[in-house]
C-alpha cells in the first residue's frame, strides 16, 4: 500500500488534495472539504459525506453545480456529526442544507445526530437517502437497501438544481427522485485491502468472482465462477432491470470499483450497452470510470436512471469539480 | 458504592481492552463486515482516555456521559453513534449522584441498552451487540459484573450461527452464518471491562 | 479480467468507448479515435498512439485542445503504420500532422513507417518523441529513455498551441520544448496481468516494490523492500530531480498506474509536494489522478515538468477530452 | 530450385509453429519484456496465411514481400516493422524470378537481415533477434536449412547469459541477464519451418 501509516491515511489524502485543488478550502484538521466560495447566496447547498476509500465520491464532487461540502470519515467508515455540522454551517447561506446520505446504518446514525445539532444551530436541513442497489433486498430482514452509484447522480443532479437557485423543497424533491429512478449492481473479480488490515477482506481466488457486492469490500450475494464481460453484463443490468421498469431512458453509470483499467472497463460498457439495446431500453448518457470506488477492488458496477427532461437537463448542465467536470 | 473514580477506571480497562483486542475486531469484521470495528473503537476509546483525563469529570454520570459524546465525536461507523448513545444514556440516568450502586448502575445501563435498540432497531438475534448487551444487563442483576460478563461473552459467541438482520452483516444475507459479530464481541470486552474494574476494587 | 477474450479486448473497448463518447468519432475496425470536427481548418493535428493498457492515455486525450486523433495498439503493443496514415489523413487540414511518439523501438518504427508514407501521400508530418524516463540512462546500452507521464503534458500544451493556431514548426517547438523540460520516475506495488497472458507479468511479494519502472508491466531497475509513502516520494522525486534542475516553478503530475485507490494517490501527492518544498522548486500546477496507467499494476509515478508563462498559459487553457477536461 | 509454393509453404509452416509457440513466446516476453510477442506473431502470421491463401502471388519475391507488407500492417511493436522488413527486404532482393536456387536465398536473406539491423540499429550480441538471424543466415552458405536451423536454435539459446542492449529487455539492465530473448526464439522457429519445409520438399 502506498501510505505512510493507517491512522494518517484520511489526513494525508486531505493534504494532498489541498496541495492539488487550490480551488476548494480543505480543511485537514477538522476534515471537511468545501467549495472555495461557499456560502453561496441564496443558494442551497448540498452535503454530503461517508467513508474513505470511495474516492472521487465525495470530495472529487464537491465544486460548482455539485456538493458545497464532503466530510470524509476514515476508511470504509462513516464521518462524525462534529464534521457533518460544521459543514453545514460553513456553506448554509440561509436557504438550507440537504444531506445526501448513502443508506449504511453508519451513515444514517451520524448524519442524523448531525441534523439535530444542525438545526439546534438554526440551519434548516433536509436529508435524502440514496438506496439503489438491488442487491440487497430492502426487507425487514436486512438493514436496507444500500447506497452506491446511484450517488453520483443524486449529486449531479440536485447540485444542478441547487445551482440554479432553486429552493431546498425542490432540490430535496429532485433528489429523491433520482434515487428513486435509480438502481445498480456490483461485482468483484478482486477482494480490497484497507489500510488497517493490510490484507484483502476476504479471500476471492482468480477465476471466480462475487455477484451483488457492495463498496465497502464486503463480499457479495453469491460466488461464482469467472464469467465473461457480456455474461456479466448480462447478469448486472438483468438484475438493474428486474426492479426498475424504465419507461423514459436512462443515464447509464459503468462504475470500476477501482482497480479495474479503464480498457476494460470500457470493454464491459460495449456489453452494457447491446444488453440495453437487446432488452430496448434507450440510454441518453452514458458515464464511464471510476466514479464510486472500494480502494483497490477490481471489478465494475452498473447503475441506471430513468430521467425525464428536466432531470437530463440537470445532468447536462455544467459542473466544475475535481472528479466530475463538464461545461465550464 | 461507586464513585467517579470507579467509571474512570472502568472506560480505561476497556480502552486498554480494546486495544489488545484491535486486531481481533478487524478480523471478525473482514468476512461478514468491512473491516474497521477494532481501528474504529481504538480510536474511540484512546480519545476517551484523553478527554477524561483532560476534563476529569466529577461524577459517574459525568464520566459516562462524556465518555458517550466522546465516541459520537471520534468513531464514525454504525458503532460510534451506539456505543456513544449507550454510554450517554446510560451516564445521563445515573444523574449527577457522585456516587451510584452497583443496582443504580444496573438500572442505569437498561436504560443505555433500551436507546441502542431504539436507535439502531435491533433486537437481540439480529446478530448485533444487543447479542452481548442484552444478556448482559440481565445478568447483572443489581450488581453481579461477573455474571454480566460472562454473559455478554456467551452472548456474543452465541451470535455465531445467527443470521444477520441489521448492520453491515446483513447484506450478505444467509453468508452471515458462521461468524462471530464484532460488535457483540467487542461488548463483550466492555463489560469484562467493568467486571475487572470491579473485582479491583473490591 | 473483465473481458471476454484477450483477441477482442481492444475492440471491445472501442466499441464502448464510442457508446460513451458521441463527441468521438470511433473507428472500431481500423482502430482510430477521432475528433468528431476534425480536420479543423488552419489548424494543426496531433496524432498520437502505443500500445492499449494506458488508458486513459491516449484515446482519452482526444478532443478540442489536446489530440486529433489517437491510435490504440494491442494491449502494450504499438499501433500499426496503417492506424497512423489513416489517422493523420482524416485529420490533416493542411496545416500538418504532429506525431506524438513515447520512445519505444515498436512505436519508433511503427510512427516512422506512417511518417514516410503519410508524406508520400503529401501529409506534412513532423515528429516529436517523448522520453523522460530517468529509471532508464539514455545510453549506447539502452532503447535510450522510455517515454511515460510526460506525454501527457506534451499532448497538452502542444495540443494547446495547435489549437491556438499556431504553426507546424512551433507546434512541434513547444512539443520538444515540454519534452525536454519534464522528468518522470515510477515505482511499482505489484504488477499487472495483460489479457494474453492472463496472470501477473512477474513475482512482485507484498512487502517488497519495484523502482524505476515502465508502463508495460516490465520489473523496475531494482527491488527493494516496502518503503512509506514518504520514503518512495523522497527516491522518485529525488531521481527526478537529479536529472532535472528546475530553475522555474514546475507542473506536477502525480500519476497512479492502474490500481492505486485515489485516496493514497493523494497521500502520496502531499509527500511528493513536502519533497519539492524541502528542495525548494515551487509548484504551479498539479494534476492527481490514473491518467498514464499500466492495466490493473498497483503503484505510481512523479512527472515534472518545468514551466515558463508561455507553457503554464497553454496548460491552463481549455482542453475537452474524456480523460482531462477543464475551462470548457 | 524453390517455386513461390515453397515459400507459401514456408510460410504456412512458421504460422504453425508460432502458434504452437505463442504461449512460450509471451512467457519469455514476461520477465523481460511486455509479455505480448507470442500473441504478436500469432496475429501477423495468421494474417500471412490469410492474405497469401487470397492473393497467391505468383512469385518467391511475391510471396515475402506480400508477407512482409502483411507483418507490418498486423503485428505492431517492435517485432512487427523488424520481421515485416526481414521479409520484404528478402522478398525484393528476390526480385520476380519464378524460381531461385538456395544459394539465391541466402543472399536474399542476407539483405533482409541487414535491414534489420540498419532498421533496429541493433548488432549480434544485443540480445535480440539477430542473435538468431546472423548466425543462421552465416551458416545458411548457398541453402544448408539444416545448419541454418540449428544455428538459429543455438543462436536463441545463446542470449539467455547476455545483458540487453537493444528493445525493451535493455531498460533492465542487468536484470535482463539469465533470461532467453523472445525474438530470438522466435527467429529459430523462422528458420526451422524453412527447414522443415526444404525437408518435405526434397
Ligand atoms: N442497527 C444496529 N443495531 C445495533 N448494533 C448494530 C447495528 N448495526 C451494526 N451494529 C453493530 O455494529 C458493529 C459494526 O461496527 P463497526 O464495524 O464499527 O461499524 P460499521 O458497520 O459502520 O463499519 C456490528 O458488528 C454490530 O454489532
Ligand atoms: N532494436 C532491435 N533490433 C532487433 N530486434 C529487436 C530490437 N528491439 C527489439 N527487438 C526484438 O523484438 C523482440 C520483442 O518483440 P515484441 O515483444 O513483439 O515487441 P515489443 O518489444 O514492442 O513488445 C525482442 O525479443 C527482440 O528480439
Ligand atoms: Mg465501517
Ligand atoms: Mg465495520
Ligand atoms: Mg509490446
Ligand atoms: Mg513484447
Amino acid at each position: 500500500m502506498l501510505i505512510n501509516v493507517a491512522e494518517t491515511v484520511v489526513t494525508d489524502a486531505l493534504r494532498g488534495m489541498a496541495a492539488a485543488h487550490p480551488e476548494l478550502t480543505v480543511d485537514v484538521e477538522n476534515r471537511v472539504i468545501l467549495r472555495r466560495d461557499a456560502p453561496v447566496a441564496g443558494k442551497v447547498a448540498l452535503v454530503s459525506g461517508g467513508g474513505s476509500g470511495h474516492e472521487p465520491l465525495h470530495g472529487g464532487f464537491v465544486g460548482p453545480g455539485m456538493l458545497a461540502a464532503a466530510c470524509p470519515g476514515e476508511v470504509f467508515t462513516s464521518p462524525v456529526p462534529d464534521q457533518m455540522v460544521r459543514a453545514a454551517a460553513a456553506v448554509d447561506s440561509g436557504a438550507g442544507v440537504l444531506f445526501i446520505v448513502k443508506n449504511y446504518t453508519g451513515d444514517v446514525l451520524n448524519f442524523d445526530m448531525a441534523a439535530e445539532l444542525a438545526e439546534d444551530e438554526g440551519i434548516q436541513v433536509a436529508k435524502v437517502l440514496v438506496n439503489d442497489d438491488v442487491a440487497v433486498t430492502d426487507s425487514l430482514y436486512t438493514a436496507g437497501r444500500r447506497g452506491t452509484g446511484a450517488t453520483l447522480f443524486v449529486e449531479k443532479i440536485a447540485g444542478a438544481a441547487a445551482e440554479e437557485g432553486q429552493s431546498l423543497e425542490r432540490v430535496e424533491a429532485i433528489a429523491r427522485q433520482v434515487n428513486e429512478s435509480a438502481r445498480s449492481f456490483g461485482v468483484a473479480l478482486s477482494a480490497c485491502s484497507t489500510p488497517a488490515k493490510g490484507s484483502p477482506t476476504f479471500d476471492l481466488p482468480p477465476g471466480e468472482l462475487e455477484l451483488g457486492i457492495g463498496i465497502h469490500g464486503e463480499p457479495g450475494r453469491e460466488r461464482r465462477a469467472m464469467m465473461t464481460s457480456g455474461e456479466i453484463a448480462e447478469f448486472a443490468v438483468n438484475a438493474v432491470l428486474e426492479d426498475l421498469n424504465p419507461t423514459a431512458p436512462v443515464l447509464a453509470l459503468v462504475n470500476g470499483m477501482g482497480a479495474t483499467p479503464l480498457l476494460e472497463l470500457y470493454g464491459f460498457n460495449a456489453e452494457v450497452q447491446r444488453v440495453l439495446a437487446e432488452r430496448g431500453v434507450p440510454v441518453a448518457r452514458t458515464l464511464v470510470g471510476n466514479y464510486v470506488t472500494s480502494l483497490d477492488m477490481a471489478g465494475a458496477s452498473v447503475t441506471l436512471c430513468q430521467v425525464d427532461e428536466e432531470l437530463l437537463r440537470l445532468w447536462d448542465a455544467p459542473v466544475s469539480t475535481a472528479g466530475l467536470r463538464w461545461g465550464m | 458504592m461507586l464513585d467517579a473514580d470507579f467509571f474512570r477506571r472502568w472506560m480505561t480497562a476497556t480502552a486498554v481492552a480494546v486495544d489488545g483486542a484491535a486486531a481481533r475486531l478487524t478480523e471478525l469484521d473482514s468476512p461478514i463486515g468491512d473491516a474497521d470495528h477494532g481501528s474504529n473503537l481504538q480510536r474511540g476509546f484512546t480519545a476517551v482516555r484523553t478527554v477524561l483525563d483532560k476534563e476529569a469529570p466529577g461524577t459517574p454520570g459525568a464520566v459516562l456521559t462524556l465518555a458517550g459524546r466522546q465516541l459520537i465525536s471520534t468513531v464514525g461507523g454504525a458503532s460510534g453513534p451506539l456505543y456513544g448513545t449507550l454510554l450517554r444514556r446510560t451516564g445521563k440516568a445515573l444523574g449527577d449522584a457522585a456516587e451510584v450502586s452497583g443496582a443504580e448502575l444496573a438500572t442505569a445501563l437498561r436504560v443505555g441498552v433500551d436507546a441502542v435498540a431504539a436507535l439502531g432497531g435491533a433486537a437481540p438475534g439480529d446478530k448485533t451487540m444487543l447479542d452481548a448487551l442484552v444478556p448482559a444487563v440481565d445478568a447483572l442483576d443489581g450488581g453481579d459484573f461477573a455474571a454480566a460478563s460472562s454473559a455478554a461473552e456467551h452472548g456474543a459467541e452465541a451470535t455465531t450461527p445467527l443470521q444477520a438482520r441489521k448492520g453491515r452483516a446483513s447484506y450478505l444475507g444467509e453468508r452471515s452464518i458462521g461468524h462471530q459479530d464484532p460488535g457483540a464481541t467487542s461488548s463483550a470486552l466492555l463489560f469484562a471491562a467493568l467486571a475487572e474494574t470491579a473485582e479491583a476494587t473490591s
